[in-house]
Parts: C-alpha cells; sequence; structure tokens
C-alpha cells in the first residue's frame, strides 16, 4: 500500500504539474507531493524494518534493507529540496530567468524524476531498472537546460549523449545477463531477469558472460555515477542547471546509480568467484578520487568545484565498494548516506550564495558571512563537513574506510590520502574566501530556506558523534547483503 | 571523575553571553583541583554510547592526563577570566559566537587528554583544530588573518593525517582502534618506528616543530590574544601530550634511536625560534617564535628521555620526562601570561609593531609589573619557575655521557651546551620584548592616552603570575605529583631522598641541590637590609631632572633603539638563517627610509614552492578535459575495450 | 646548620662585601704600576663608594620604580651570589642553596635587571648599553655553563662546594680538558666584568662603553650600590676560579684553625689574580664592539672543546 | 549439434547481419546527413525483417510485436522525424570527420575482429540458431560508439547513437530472442522519448548557435 503511493505520487505530481505548475502554488505543490512521497517512504521503510524483505506485483518490485535506506533517503532530500527550490524557483521567476512554461516543466519534471529514480531504486527486474535509469536521464536533460544558455544547452546536450551512450552499454550488459540467466532460469516468464532470483542462482550463471555483462554494466552505470574518466559530462550538468537539480543530481542521482552497479556487482562476484570486479571498481574509485582532486585546483565556478567533489566521494565510495567486506560496505553506505545529505546541503547554501551575488564565479562572491550569518555558516559547515574534517558523519566513514583500506590495500592509502589532502587545500581555500572578508552583494526579495540546510548538517553532526543502533543495524543488514560472506 | 568533570565543560556552551567566561573560569579551576586530587587515583574509565557504532568512545583518566588537564584547568582559569574582560568591545564574530568557539575549544583539548580510542581522539583532535581555526579567524576582514587561518588548518588537516595513520599502525593487526588494543599490540621494529615518525609528524606539526612550524607564527598573532594564550599555552602542550602518550605509552618502552629524532628537532627548534624572535618587530610573532623555541626545549626532553628508556636508565628517563612536563607546565603560565600581557597592550594602545610602543609602565603599571613576573620567568632566571624545568632538563643532559653508545654519549652533552645557549638568547629575547613595550620614552603620542587594563583584566593576570611564582618555589612538590605519572608509565618514580623540603635535590648522589625559598629569601634579605641600611644611615634625597644622556641635549623618544635595533646583533651572528631584503635610500631622499623585511628561509624553501607544484599537477590533468565530446566519447570506448580485454 | 655555621656565613658574607672594592683597587693599582703611572690607593673605591652615598640622588623625570628598585636587586643578587659560592668554607648553610647553574642564573638575573634599568629611560646610551650587554651576556652565560659542565662531568655533581671538595680531594694532575675551560673562563670573566679587550672601565667614551653606558643615568647611593654590585661581581667570578681550578685550601670542615687559613690562602690568591688580571689587560688592547661576539664565540668554542676533550680524553 | 547444411531461412539470417554489419560500416564512411538517415532506415528494415523471420522461425509471439514497433519506431517515424529536422534545420552535410575515411575504416576493422573475438564464448553457449550473429551485433554496436566519436555534426551524432540502438536490438534478439515484452516496451518508449526530447532539443540549439556544429560545444572544458 505505502508502496503504491510511494510510487504514483510522484507520477500525478509529474501530471498535474505539467498541467499547473506554472501557477503561485505549485512550488508549495510541489512540496505537498513531495512530502507525501516523504511520508510513504517512511512508512514503508518502517514496515521493512519491522516485517522484513518485501516484494510486490508478481516480484516485479522488491524492497530490501539496501534499497529501502535508499529510498528513504532518496525521499528525504527530495522533500528538502523541493523545500529549497520553492524561494528560489521564486526568485528566478521575479528575475525573469524562467518563463511560466519553464516553471511547468521544472515542477513536473522534478516529480517526473523522482518517481524514475524510486522505480530504479525499488525494481527487481534489471530491465526495468534500465529503462528507469535512461527515462531518470532523460527527465532531467531539460531541466539541465532550462535557462536555455549556451553553455547549458551545451552541458544539456553533453549530459545526453554521454549518458545516453553509457546506458547502452548498461543495456547491452542487462541482455548479455538476461542471456546468461536464461540458461538457469528458463526464457519463459520474466524470472530471468530478476533479480531476486539471479541472485539465488548466481553461483550457476556462466561466469565467461557475466564478466564481460559487468564490463558493460560498469561503463554504462558508471558513466552516470560519474567515475574518472566517464565523468565528463557531470561537472557541466551540475554547473549550468538550476541548483535544485544539482543537489538532486548530486545528492541522489549518483547514489542510485551507484545503487545499480553495486547490485550488478554482487550477482557478477558470486558468478565468478574472483575478485576482478571489484579491483575494476577500485581502479575507477582511485582515478577518480585523483583526477578530481587535482581537478578541484582549476575552478572558478563554485558549483563546479562541488560537482567535482561529487565525483571525488563517488570515487571514495566506489573504491569502499569494490574492497568489500562488511566494513567497508558498511562505510561505504555511510559514505553515501551523509555525502547526498551535506552535498545537497551545500547546494542549497551555495544556490542562494550564487543568487545573492548574481553570479557563480567564486572570485566574485565574497563575505557571505556579514551579509547574511546562516547562508555563511551554512556553506562553512556544509564545506568542512564534506571535507571530513570530524565531528562531521563524512569523518565517520572516512575514518572506517580509510582504516579498511590500510588492512586490505595498504598500497592505496597513501594516493587516497595524498587526494584528500589537495582536495582540502582546494575547496577550503576557495570557500573560506568565499566565506569571509567584504562583501557586495544585496539583499533578497524572498527569505532563504534554511531549514534543509541546518537539517541536513544536524542529521550528520549527529551520524558523526552517534550512530543509532538501528540504523547501524540496518546498514549492517544492508552491508551483509551486498558482502555476501 | 575527571571525566565527568570534562563532560560536563561543553554544557556551559549552552547559553551564549559573556556571563559565561567567569563560569568557564570556575569550571577550569575545578578541573585543575579535581586533576590535582585525581592525580594519584588509578586510572579510571569511561565508557560513553556515542561514537562509531563498534567503537564507542572510551575515556579514560590516568596520571599523565590528569597532570596535562591540571595544565589545562589552570591556564585556562586565568585566560578565561581575562577573556570576560577582553572580548567586552566586539571584534569581528559576535561575543556570543565566540564564547561558544572558545569553549568548544577547551572542551574538546580537555576530550583530547581524556580520549582512549583512535576515533575519539582524532574526533576531539579535529574540533579543536576546527574551533581554534574559527577562532583564529575571528577577524576574517583581514586579508592576512584568512591568509594565516587557511595555512594554520591546512597544516592542521596534514598533521591528522599523519596521526590517523600513526592510529592505523599502531593497532598492529588487532584492527581494534581502542588504546588497550594499541598498548597490547606487539610491532614489529620497522612498524613501530614508522609509527614514531608519523607521530612525530603529526604532533609536531600541531606543536610548531621546525620545519612544521610555518603556520605558528601567522596564526599565533592573529588571534585575539586569550586565544593565543590559550593556543601557546595549552594547545601546544596537548600536542606534547600527544607525543608522549604515543612514545611513551601506546609504542611500550622506545628504540633509544628514536629519541635522536625529537632530541636534535627539538635543538634546532628552540634556537631557531629563539633567534627569529630576537629579531621580530611585531610582538604577538615575537612571542610565537618563543613559543617554538619553549616546544622545542620540550621535544628536545622528550627525545632525551626516549633514549635514556631505550638504553634502560629508567630513572633519569624519569627524570628527563619530568622535566619535560615541568616545563609544559611553566610554559603554560608563562606564555599565556605573557600573551594576555600583550591582549591588554594591544587593546591599550591598538598597536601591535613594538616600534610605535614604548613607555608604557606608567600608563598601565599593573599589567607592567605582572608582565614583568612572566618575563623574568620565561628568560629562565631563578627563583622563578621557568628556571627550574631548565635546570633539571640540563641536570639530566649531564647525565647523558652514561648512555653506553660511544658516539653519542659523546654528541648529547653538546645538547646541553646549545640549550644553555637557547636559554641565553631567551633571556636576551625577553630583555627586547619587555624593554621596548614597557620602559623607555612611548615611541608615539597615542600612547599617553593608553590606559591600564580592567579588575577582570588584572585578576587573569594576577592568577597567572601568581602560578609562576608558585611553580618557581615548590618544586620539590611538583616533582614529586610528576614523578606519580612517570610511576604509572612504568619508568618508575624519582629515587627517594632525605633532603629537608625546602631543599630540592632530584638525584642525592650527585647532591646537586637548589632551593629557591632560601635563595628567594636571602635576595628578599639583602634587599630589604639594603634599603633599611641606606635609609638608616644616610638621607634619602630625591631630585628629578632631565635625562643625562652624557650631556648631549634635545633627547627624543626616537633615539631609543627599535626593536630592529635591539635585534641586530642576533641578526649579524645568526646571518644564513634569515633572509633579508633591505630597502636603503638612496641619497637624494627628501625623506629617507629604512626598512628591512626578514623571511624565513624554511618557507621559502620548502612551503613557497608547494602550491605551484600542485596547480602544474592540475594543469597537466585539465588536458584530458578539452570540452570536446568525441574526446570525452573516445574515454569512454577506449575504457570499454580495455576493460572487455581484461575480462578476456 | 648551628649557629657557628650561621656566623661563619655571615662573616663570609662580610668578607666578600668587604674585600670587593679592595681587589678592584688593588687591579686598578697594579694596573697604574704596570703603565708607570702614579697609582691610587687601593681604598680608593671605597671612598667613591662613600662620597656616592652622601650625595642626593638625581632621576631623570620618566623614570619608573624599577629604575630605582634595580640597583637593590642587582645588589642583592650579588650578594647572594657571594653567600652561595665557597670563597672561604664549602660546608655553610647557604652554598647547598644553589648550586652552579643556578649560580649562572642568579647572575643572569643581576643582568636581566641592569638591563632593563638602562632601557628605563630610555636615552640613546642607556638603550645602547643594555643591548650591549645582552649581546655579552647570551654568548659568556653559555660559555661559563659549559665550563661548569665540564667540571661537572669530572666531578659528578654541578654543586659548587662539592665539586671544591671533590677538587681539592685528589691531588694536582695536568688535566688538559680543565686547561680548555680555564682559557675560556678567563675570557668569560674578562667580558662580564666589563674589562679590556671587552670594556674599558675607566672611560666613558660613547662609542666603546657598554657596562658604563648602564649606569650613565644613575647617580648618588643608586650609584654606589652598582658600583658596589660590580665590584662584588668581579670578585665572585674569582672565587668561581679558585673554586673550580684552585680549590686547594678551602675549609672542608669548620674548624676554626681551617677557615682562618683559608682566609689567608683566599688573600693570596686574590692578589695574585688582580695582579694577572691587570696585566692581561695592560697587554691587551681593546676590541671594537663587533669584534666582541667573535671574542666570546671563541670562549664559548673553547669550552666546549673542553667539553669534548673531557668526554674523549675521559680527563 | 549434429552437422547439416543451414536451412535457407538461417542463411538469409546471415545474410541479414552481414548487411546490417555492412551498413554500418557504410554509415561510419557516409558524409551527407540525408544519407546517413537513409541507411539508419534501412537498417531498421533490415533488423524488422530479420525479427520477422526469426518470429516465423522459432514462432514466439511477442518476436511479432517487437518487429511492428521497429517497423514502426526505427523505418518509419525515426527517419520521418529525422529528415523533418534536416529540411528544418538544413544540415545537410557534416565536415570532414575529425579522422579520415580510411583511417576510421582501418580502425573499423580492428574494431569488427576484436569484437568477433569477444563474442566467442558468449556464441558458444548459445543455443539460439542465430548464435553467430551476436560477434557482428557486438560489432555493430561499436563502430556505430566509433561513427558517434569521429562526427562533428549533432546531427550525425545522434543517427550514430540510434544505429547503436539497432545493434543492440539485433544482440537482444540472436542472443536471446529479444528481451522479456515488458523491457522491450520499456526500451521503445525511451527511444521515442529521447528522440522527442533531442528534437525540442535541436530547436533550442538552433536558437542559440545558428548551426549544429559541435565546435560551439567546446567552451566547458578545463584545460584554460
Amino acid at each position: 500500500m505505502e508502496f503504491i503511493v510511494l510510487l504514483v505520487t510522484p507520477l500525478l505530481g509529474a501530471l498535474i504539474l505539467g498541467a499547473f505548475g506554472a501557477r503561485r502554488w505549485a512550488p508549495d505543490a510541489n512540496v505537498g507531493f513531495s512530502l507525501v512521497t516523504f511520508l510513504s517512504a517512511c512508512a514503508l521503510t518502517s514496515r521493512v524494518v519491522a516485517h522484513g524483505n518485501l516484494s510486490v506485483a508478481h516480484e516485479q518490485f522488491f524492497i530490501d534493507a539496501f534499497n529501502v535506506f535508499l529510498v528513504a533517503l532518496t525521499a528525504f532530500v527530495g522533500l528538502t529540496t523541493s523545500l529549497f527550490s520553492r524561494p528560489y524557483m521564486r526568485i528566478e521567476a521575479d528575475h525573469g530567468r524562467v518563463s511560466g512554461g519553464q516553471q511547468r516543466l521544472y515542477h513536473s519534471m522534478y516529480q517526473l524524476f523522482m518517481a524514475t529514480m524510486l522505480i530504479a531504486l525499488t525494481t527487481n527486474n534489471m530491465g526495468l531498472m534500465w529503462v528507469a535509469m535512461e527515462a531518470a536521464t532523460l527527465s532531467t536533460v531539460l531541466l539541465v537546460t532550462l535557462y536555455r544558455t549556451p553553455a547549458s544547452l551545451e552541458a544539456g546536450w553533453k549530459y545526453f549523449i554521454l549518458c545516453g551512450v553509457g546506458i547502452s552499454q548498461a543495456l547491452f550488459g542487462t541482455i548479455l545477463m538476461y542471456f546468461a540467466a536464461e540458461k538457469v532460469l528458463g526464457s519463459e516468464g520474466v524470472s530471468a531477469l530478476l533479480w531476486t532470483h539471479l541472485n539465488a542462482v548466481k553461483g550457476e550463471l556462466e561466469p565467461s558472460v557475466l564478466g564481460l555483462a559487468f564490463v558493460f554494466l560498469l561503463v554504462g552505470y558508471g558513466t552516470k555515477v560519474g567515475l574518472a574518466p566517464l565523468h565528463n559530462w557531470l561537472p557541466d550538468a551540475h554547473a549550468e542547471g538550476p541548483t535544485p537539480i544539482s543537489a538532486v543530481l548530486s545528492g541522489l542521482l549518483l547514489n542510485v546509480a551507484m545503487y545499480a552497479v553495486v547490485r550488478c556487482k554482487v550477482l557478477v562476484e558470486g558468478s565468478l568467484h574472483s575478485s576482478l570486479p571489484g579491483r575494476m571498481l577500485m581502479g575507477f574509485g582511485l582515478l577518480s578520487v585523483v583526477l578530481a582532486a587535482f581537478l578541484l585546483w582549476r575552478q572558478r565556478d563554485v558549483k563546479r568545484l562541488f560537482a567535482y567533489s561529487s565525483i571525488e566521494h563517488m570515487g571514495i565510495i566506489a573504491f569502499a565498494f569494490g574492497m568489500g567486506g562488511p566494513v567497508a560496505n558498511f562505510a561505504a553506505l555511510l559514505h553515501m548516506t551523509v555525502h547526498s545529505l551535506t552535498k545537497s546541503s551545500i547546494f542549497f547554501a551555495v544556490g542562494h550564495a550564487t543568487q545573492k551575488a548574481g553570479t557563480q564565479i567564486m572570485d566574485d562572491i565574497r563575505g557571505l558571512i556579514t551579509l547574511s550569518p546562516t547562508v555563511g555558516w551554512g556553506l562553512m559547515m556544509g564545506t568542512l563537513a564534506i571535507l571530513g574534517t570530524p565531528p562531521f558523519g563524512v569523518f565517520a566513514s572516512e575514518f572506517l574506510i580509510l582504516t579498511t583500506a590500510m588492512k586490505q590495500q595498504p598500497w592505496a592509502t597513501p594516493i587516497l590520502l595524498l587526494a584528500l589532502g589537495v582536495a582540502f587545500a582546494a575547496i577550503f581555500g576557495r570557500v573560506q574566501s568565499m566565506v569571509f572578508g567584504e562583501t557586495t552583494a544585496k539583499r533578497l526579495p524572498h527569505p532563504p530556506a534554511l531549514i534543509p540546510v541546518f537539517a541536513h548538517l544536524g542529521l550528520v553532526l549527529m551520524l558523526g558523534f552517534f550512530i543509532p543502533p538501528y540504523l547501524a543495524d540496518w546498514y549492517r543488514a544492508a552491508a551483509r547483503l551486498i558482502g555476501g560472506e | 571523575m575527571v571525566g565527568v568533570a570534562g563532560l560536563l565543560r561543553p554544557w556551559s556552551i549552552g547559553f551564549v553571553g559573556r556571563t559565561l567566561f567567569p563560569l568557564g573560569a570556575l569550571i577550569g579551576a575545578a578541573l585543575a583541583v579535581v586533576a590535582a586530587i585525581a592525580l594519584d587515583h588509578p586510572a579510571e574509565q569511561l565508557i560513553l554510547p556515542i561514537g562509531l557504532p563498534d567503537l564507542p568512545a572510551h575515556l579514560r583518566r590516568d596520571g599523565l592526563s590528569s597532570v596535562f588537564l591540571l595544565l589545562l584547568g589552570a591556564a585556562s582559569a586565568g585566560i578565561s577570566i581575562f577573556a570576560a574582560g577582553y572580548f567586552r568591545r566586539g571584534e569581528g564574530t559576535s561575543p556570543g559566537l565566540i564564547c561558544l568557539q572558545y569553549h568548544l575549544f577547551l572542551a574538546s583539548m580537555g576530550f583530547v587528554l581524556l580520549a582512549d580510542d583512535a576515533y575519539a581522539f582524532m574526533l576531539a583532535w579535529e574540533t579543536m583544530a576546527l574551533s581554534s581555526y574559527f577562532l583564529v579567524t575571528t577577524q576574517h576582514r583581514i586579508p592576512e588573518i584568512r591568509r594565516a587561518g587557511f595555512l594554520y588548518l591546512v597544516m592542521a588537516h596534514l598533521g591528522a593525517i599523519a596521526i590517523l595513520l600513526c592510529f592505523g599502525i599502531l593497532q598492529g593487526g588487532s584492527w581494534r582502534f581502542t588504546f588497550e588494543a594499541m598498548r597490547a599490540a606487539h610491532l614489529s621494529a620497522d612498524g613501530a618506528t614508522v609509527a614514531f615518525c608519523l607521530a612525530l609528524i603529526g604532533f609536531g606539526a600541531k606543536a610548531g616543530l621546525v620545519p612544521l612550524h610555518v603556520w605558528l607564527p601567522e596564526a599565533h598573532p592573529a588571534a585575539p590574544s586569550p586565544v593565543s594564550a590559550l593556543m601557546s599555552g595549552v594547545m601546544l602542550e596537548v600536542a606534547l601530550y600527544g607525543m608522549i602518550r604515543v612514545g611513551f605509552d601506546l609504542l611500550g618502552f622506545p628504540l633509544w634511536w628514536w629519541g635522536l629524532l625529537p632530541l636534535s628537532l627539538g635543538l634546532f627548534s628552540a634556537l631557531y625560534g629563539v633567534v627569529f624572535a630576537a629579531v621580530q618587530t611585531d610582538m604577538k610573532r615575537l612571542l610565537a617564535y618563543s613559543s617554538i623555541e619553549n616546544i622545542g626545549i620540550m621535544f628536545t626532553g622528550l627525545g632525551l628521555a626516549m633514549v635514556f628508556a631505550g638504553v634502560g636508565m629508567r630513572s633519569i628517563a624519569a627524570l628527563t620526562l619530568i622535566a619535560v612536563m615541568y616545563h609544559a607546565l611553566n610554559h603554560a603560565v608563562m606564555k599565556s601570561l605573557l600573551f594576555l600581557g600583550t591582549g591588554a597592550v594591544l587593546h591599550a594602545t591598538g598597536e601591535r609593531n613594538l616600534g610605535h610602543l614604548g613607555g608604557l609602565i606608567h600608563r598601565m603599571p599593573w599589567v607592567a609589573w605582572l608582565t614583568l613576573i612572566g618575563v623574568l620567568a620565561i628568560a629562565g632566571l631563578p627563583p622563578l619557575n621557568g628556571f627550574v624545568s631548565e635546570w633539571l632538563l640540563l641536570q639530566s643532559f649531564l647525565l647523558a655521557y652514561q648512555v653506553p653508545h660511544p658516539f653519542i654519549n659523546m654528541l648529547l652533552p653538546l645538547g646541553a651546551a646549545l640549550l644553555a645557549l637557547a636559554a641565553a638568547l631567551a633571556a636576551y629575547v625577553m630583555v627586547k620584548f619587555y624593554g621596548v613595550i614597557f620602559l623607555g620614552q612611548p615611541r608615539e603620542k597615542t600612547l599617553q592616552q593608553a590606559h591600564d587594563a580592567g579588575v577582570a583584566e588584572r585578576l587573569g593576570l594576577g592568577l597567572l603570575a601568581f602560578g609562576c611564582l608558585l611553580l618557581g618555589f615548590f618544586p620539590s612538590t611538583i616533582i614529586s605529583m610528576l614523578s606519580i605519572v612517570t610511576q604509572q608509565l612504568g619508568l618508575g618514580g624519582l629515587p627517594a631522598n632525605n633532603a629537608p623540603w625546602w631543599l630540592f635535590v632530584p638525584i642525592p648522589e650527585r647532591q646537586s641541590s637548589y632551593a629557591p625559598l632560601v635563595f628567594f629569601a636571602v635576595i628578599l634579605a639583602v634587599v630589604a637590609l639594603a634599603i633599611y641600611g641606606v635609609r638608616l644611615f644616610y638621607h634619602q634625597r630625591i631630585r628629578r631632572g632631565a635625562a643625562w644622556d652624557c650631556g648631549f641635549g634635545g633627547l627624543n623618544s626616537r633615539m631609543q633603539d627599535t626593536a630592529e635595533g635591539f635585534g641586530q646583533p642576533i641578526r649579524h651572528l645568526f646571518q644564513p638563517l634569515f633572509a633579508v631584503v633591505r630597502h636603503v635610500p638612496d641619497p637624494f631622499d627628501t625623506k629617507p627610509t629604512y626598512r628591512l623585511e626578514i623571511y624565513d628561509r624554511i618557507w621559502l624553501g620548502l612551503y613557497q614552492p608547494l602550491d605551484p607544484l600542485v596547480r602544474r599537477v592540475a594543469g597537466k590533468v585539465a588536458w584530458l578535459q578539452q570540452g570536446r565530446i568525441a574526446n570525452y566519447l573516445l574515454y569512454s570506448f577506449v575504457t570499454l575495450v580495455v576493460l572487455l580485454a581484461l575480462m578476456l | 646548620m648551628n649557629a657557628f655555621d650561621w656566623t661563619v656565613q655571615l662573616l663570609g658574607i662580610l668578607l666578600a662585601l668587604g674585600a670587593a672594592p679592595v681587589l678592584l683597587g688593588w687591579v686598578n693599582k697594579c694596573r697604574a704600576w704596570l703603565q708607570n703611572k702614579s697609582a691610587p690607593s687601593i681604598l680608593q673605591p671605597y671612598r667613591g663608594i662613600r662620597k656616592l652615598f652622601y650625595k642626593d640622588a638625581v632621576i631623570a623625570q620618566n623614570a619608573s620604580r624599577l629604575f630605582r628598585l634595580a640597583p637593590y636587586v642587582v645588589f642583592g643578587a650579588m650578594v647572594t651570589a657571594a653567600a652561595v659560592i665557597p670563597s672561604v668554607a664549602t660546608r655553610l648553610p647557604i652554598t647547598r642553596a644553589a648550586d652552579a647553574i643556578a649560580l649562572v642564573g642568579l647572575l643572569a638575573t643581576a643582568r636581566v635587571f641592569l638591563s632593563l634599568a638602562a632601557m628605563d629611560v630610555g636615552t640613546a646610551f642607556g638603550t645602547l648599553g643594555a643591548r650591549r650587554e645582552m649581546m655579552i651576556g647570551f654568548l659568556a652565560e653559555p660559555a661559563l655553563l659549559v665550563v661548569i659542565f665540564v667540571v661537572s662531568l669530572t666531578c659528578a655533581t654541578t654543586a659548587l662546594p662539592i665539586i671544591a671538595e671533590r677538587l681539592s680531594a685528589q691531588s694536582f694532575a695536568l688535566n688538559p680538558s680543565l686547561a680548555f675551560t680555564a682559557i675560556a673562563f678567563t675570557m668569560v670573566l674578562l667580558a662580564e666584568n666589563a674589562r679590556i679587550p671587552i670594556d674599558n672601565p675607566a672611560t666613558h667614551l660613547e662609542l666603546t662603553m657598554i657596562h658604563e653606558a648602564l649606569l650613565l643615568e644613575y647617580s648618588a647611593r643608586h650609584l654606589a650600590l652598582m658600583e658596589w654590585a660590580a665590584a662584588l661581581k668581579l670578585f665572585n667570578y674569582a672565587c668561581i676560579g679558585f673554586a673550580v681550578f684552585i680549590p686547594w685550601g678551602l675549609a672542608t670542615s669548620d674548624a676554626p684553625m681551617g677557615l682562618a687559613l683559608s682566609v689567608v690562602v683566599l688573600c693570596i690568591k686574590l692578589t695574585l689574580a688582580g695582579a694577572a688580571l691587570a696585566l692581561i689587560e695592560t697587554l691587551s688592547a681593546k676590541l671594537r664592539v663587533f669584534r666582541a661576539p667573535e671574542f666570546l664565540a671563541s670562549a664559548f668554542l673553547f669550552a666546549v672543546l673542553g667539553l669534548l676533550v673531557r668526554l674523549l680524553l675521559g680527563a | 549439434m549434429t552437422m547439416h547444411p543451414l536451412s535457407w531461412d538461417l542463411q538469409v539470417l546471415n545474410m541479414l547481419a552481414a548487411l546490417l554489419l555492412l551498413l554500418s560500416f557504410a554509415m561510419l564512411s557516409q558524409r551527407r546527413i540525408v544519407a546517413l538517415v537513409d541507411l539508419l532506415a534501412l537498417q531498421g528494415a533490415l533488423l524488422c525483417i530479420a525479427t520477422l523471420l526469426l518470429a516465423w522461425r522459432t514462432g514466439n509471439n511477442h518476436l511479432y510485436i517487437s518487429a511492428a514497433l521497429t517497423l514502426g519506431l526505427k523505418v518509419i517515424f525515426l527517419p520521418w522525424l529525422l529528415h523533418r529536422l534536416i529540411r528544418r534545420l538544413g544540415v545537410y552535410w557534416d565536415t570532414e570527420p575529425l579522422l579520415n575515411i580510411t583511417g576510421t575504416m582501418l580502425v573499423g576493422v580492428l574494431v569488427v575482429i576484436f569484437a568477433f573475438g569477444l563474442a566467442q564464448p558468449i556464441s558458444a553457449l548459445a543455443s539460439t540458431a542465430t548464435r553467430n550473429s551476436i560477434g557482428i551485433a557486438v560489432a555493430v554496436i561499436l563502430i556505430a560508439f566509433l561513427t558517434m566519436i569521429t562526427r562533428r555534426k549533432a546531427m550525425s551524432q545522434v543517427v550514430g547513437f540510434l544505429s547503436m540502438e539497432n545493434g543492440l536490438f539485433f544482440g537482444a534478439m540472436s542472443a536471446t530472442y529479444g528481451m522479456p515484452m515488458v523491457v522491450e516496451l520499456g526500451v521503445a518508449l525511451d527511444v521515442l522519448v529521447a528522440m522527442l526530447v533531442l528534437g525540442v532539443f535541436f530547436f533550442q540549439i538552433r536558437e542559440q548557435f545558428d548551426s549544429l556544429d559541435l565546435k560551439n560545444f567546446e567552451s566547458l572544458r578545463e584545460d584554460q
């Protein structure tokens, strides 16, 4: 029941807002739908936590510890982002940067995007997952190009082509997987595509085929995760779209893609009995971390800056999943959570900052803290959190990941640390000069919505000090699910 | 118990306002007392249900942490009272926020001292760095201060990374990150060595050990004075605590030659710091460099203690370690006192540049006389406290010839010579510091309006000055307290001796003794007698007149030595250490000016090049991203092909 | 620690107080002889001090209390030093109160106060003097300390009386390390007591003076105390030298006979030392102030060499 | 399995497969965009026939539906849409590809070899009659990839994208007689939507830059 609501609400929202998205109340409606989604997600979560796994519609949909927590996260961030986008879009509309049509598009696509992500998370059918992922891409392409500026068009185009191509590889990977599964599960019905069934028989699946399948899937979904060197669409898309979209792209879409990759990895590792997939993930992870860390030094645009930091963190997560094992998986899940919370809150703060300063170029943003302390501190705290300074939760996960890395991949630890140090200097130097100092910017017509920012940061802080036992068990369950042994 | 006291501290953050500082001071004093009482109790543990799920936060109070808690509490008590008066005038961030950050800083330092597992330690450690960073950047409108803060935080972060790695090695395969596990772990010699070096880097970076010191002279002057006092007086000692904790507690008994690293680095820092202090023109920078010197002295002692412990001369190692901790206590008190003094001066005159100060002893007698105590103490003059620890350190240095390693035992006593040199230079620096600020004629007209510090500030200064005397006069008591720690660390305490309580004889068989009280009494007696005698036998007429000055007339304030002038001999003697830029006037200047800029060679040579280097690499990496979609597609294509090839 | 000890101690102090100006007078007399001048009376320093005590004190307007306190502190420090140094006997109550290192610290205290007082009035010469004094100090002090280290390595203690006892206990032996250190010590003594070649006590030549520049603003009783303290300083250094290098003749017990004897010995030693000092001063030329650091650095290095030799040869 | 001369339909199927490969090579070398679209349509048609044949041969019905989808989408609608766009936007020629034709062809050949090698293990397992053409499918995909890499006009990139889609479809069919219906429909829908989005896109691009040349799309970069 909750599940139906969960999926139907955003779709419905997409339709309605598609019709009336330009109305004055549209942003509030947007919030309303997101709220309903979030509540149903909570209900679903509590149910799964209470009664264990749950599968709907002839197993087409399947919810276990792993994806339910991502569902909850997605719904939550979706809600807060919609809260944030209320004043944001109003201000944009006042500045005349978006027309009524564009607002309609924005709101309906926003809901559609949520829907596709939720489907991608909850579906049990690899094919359907693919469809949903593609749909997620398509629904955001037009949001990236919302402003119709040359840069945004370019970004949108790159986003479209690179992700499109990538996702096609994923499709072929899915086909191969189906092909291998069919040998075992028989071609009638769709059971050969259902993850649960595949997972049950993963030991018998033909390794060679699955290996190839994994490569295609990795490259395909990896493109969406933004693993170097497939990451090139990411900074552009983040920088040029409206900030709420950057927030959800960074905070959610990447997670979802990562989720897909991990699901596949579980199957493949089960059949290959080799650590090759894991090592591939680690390789991608390290490469991303290092590349991103150095590219951070080239940034002038604040949103690009944080886009690259997203790449870096996705790299860390990929590395952790690649290492595998309960602790690493636990840490990776934790890191997914804290990263999406922190990063989205950062984008909220950045959104207001850019609107105040009227630019995204960092050299032109100064003295936020004097102009509006809340935004300034929000950005500062968020940045420190994302840089992995205690007492924020990011530190907790990075601590676990690093210590596990020392244990399992000692050679990789120095590389990681070096990259982290470089990234620290790069990001912090820039943010400090934005937050502190004298200011030039002006006040804004609409009060900034900072509840989301501090709600997120509060959660992250809490996770740094103390991870509630039930949450910990939940993570452990998920980690066990992924880690196999 | 102390854990509870430590835990209580954050609560005081709750309500915002200036009234909190006295409360913080009270808690500080309470903490000091509790720590002093708890010192000889056995270690006690406390596990809090916070932190990571598998690793709840362990807190543990043993002798070592009590000593440093005592230090923290005592110093912070004085500083907080001072701060209560100091932050009256708003600067940069709002007082409430400062208050919060300030107490967070204190609390995190308390937790660092109590933490008993890697996670809790790192948590507290980084919180300490962060809160202090925010305090440093209180006046964030000034670019230099922003730069200083940035440098500070980056160095702190790198140090933290090193410490994290060190813990990663220390757990020695048990993969449990509590300190017990680390104590229990058996490391290979190499592993232990690496861990030790990492710890030295990590804690050295925080303590400002040369060459990791670059942030210190930038950050300490930038902060508001009470914060500078806390950073110099307490935070650096907390770093020292970390070093002792790792070196003597977690690593078990060190290899003897490890000691040579901190020993040599420490000696170098001591000389380097004091020499740079001598040429500074900014009073807070001067003090910052003098902090580097003192940290150098402490690390020297630490290294020496390690050498002794390594070769099995336990009791002497204990003596040396005691000297180190004693010096930590002293430095906490006297450096805080001096920084607060500068703070008062800064508030009264708005000047940090020595070139514009002078003659303040007339305008602000309280500050002047109280600061004088600190100056004499830090110059290492008997019978004040600074002398005692240096005396102890020299004593233990003189025992180093017994080290059973042929060449080393010849070199070690030389350390004593260098230490003596550093101490003498410190006196030079302090005479410059005090003389230029408080004595002579005011170098600016505005100084005439300078006013003495408020009551709260006087009280704070007074407390710390009193601490100097206390620590100076009762060495035997302090030592017996500190020897508890060394016993708990397994070094054994000091040999019992039957000397009377006022006589201080650390090593009976050597009969080297020191009795500050008698000493002081005699001086007092003589002075009193002299004054009395003069009054008795002769008149005491006094006439005030113009200064004689060999009959040169027209004396004005510009004829006194400037700070640069006073440092000139040192600059000449240690020329190679400095990178000096002179701005000499040409003969036809109507208003000739002569300016001198002195740079730190280490900064120029070691740190300056880093930034361009990283940028260059970044530039190389950026070549990958030329914005051409075809290339990007090519990347995906190649990746795909390569991975497929891997799979086949 | 009985009353007898205390009386002896007190007498020792008084002896020092009394003998110090005489020693100064003696040195000056010898110098005059060596330079074929008609020598002033050996009691000349006393006369000077007495005269100064009678005068009215004139103090610069902007002199602070520190300025007036300093002379007493310096004087006090010097007297305490005299009490600590085993000039006559080694078993005295106060001698235990400070070992050699503390003694050096005490002398440093005196120096610091002297310099601070000199800076207090804020005249060009005052600050100049203070700077030079500290410059001399920061090189002379470690040199002196190292000298003491060497001896302490030989005697396994830093307590001056015990050093004297242990040294006098062993028969005279050629001791290379002590030779080095003796040279270093002499150089330090010259520098610290404002003698040629570092400073010339006889002149007020602006550019070269050090000690006189410090006292420039003092007058009357303050000046008297300063002068007396300076004399005491010379006396103290001499006694340190005796205790470290030629301890023989010191009374190690409190038998009255021994004490009387050691007083006589002390007088002889002082006479010779004074003559030697005068000789050195006459034979050597005043160094430029800029050369002073080199002079003292070499003193420091000599001391360090002594240390190394000591450790190398074990003698 | 027992050796016997291939039945005529299989011969036809292999023939078609070969033609598909040939077509994708043609696309790789073709520079007139209109012709490119026609080739795409042709490819779609071949795909459709192949599907029908398979449907008739194996007699599982959902292949008919997918054949119909192919016909509707890839043979009729998309080419029509693209032609319309070409006419509206007036882009007829692609400029010289980044790599000259012969070079591209050479790489193409290498890619084909690689693809066959890749397909070996898969075909070995496959029970379908068309298993041998899996290699061709992979080749088609990779060559389409190559096409996208070498082209400078947005339009021709899209064509390459679609032919990659064809390759995928063909691969699915020859490996497993197509995916389950749900997925087929989903895929088709996505492709459709993608194309529509593209249509919108092109016009937006046209508003901003007066051409669809990708050299306009090189402003977001890090190397300057």
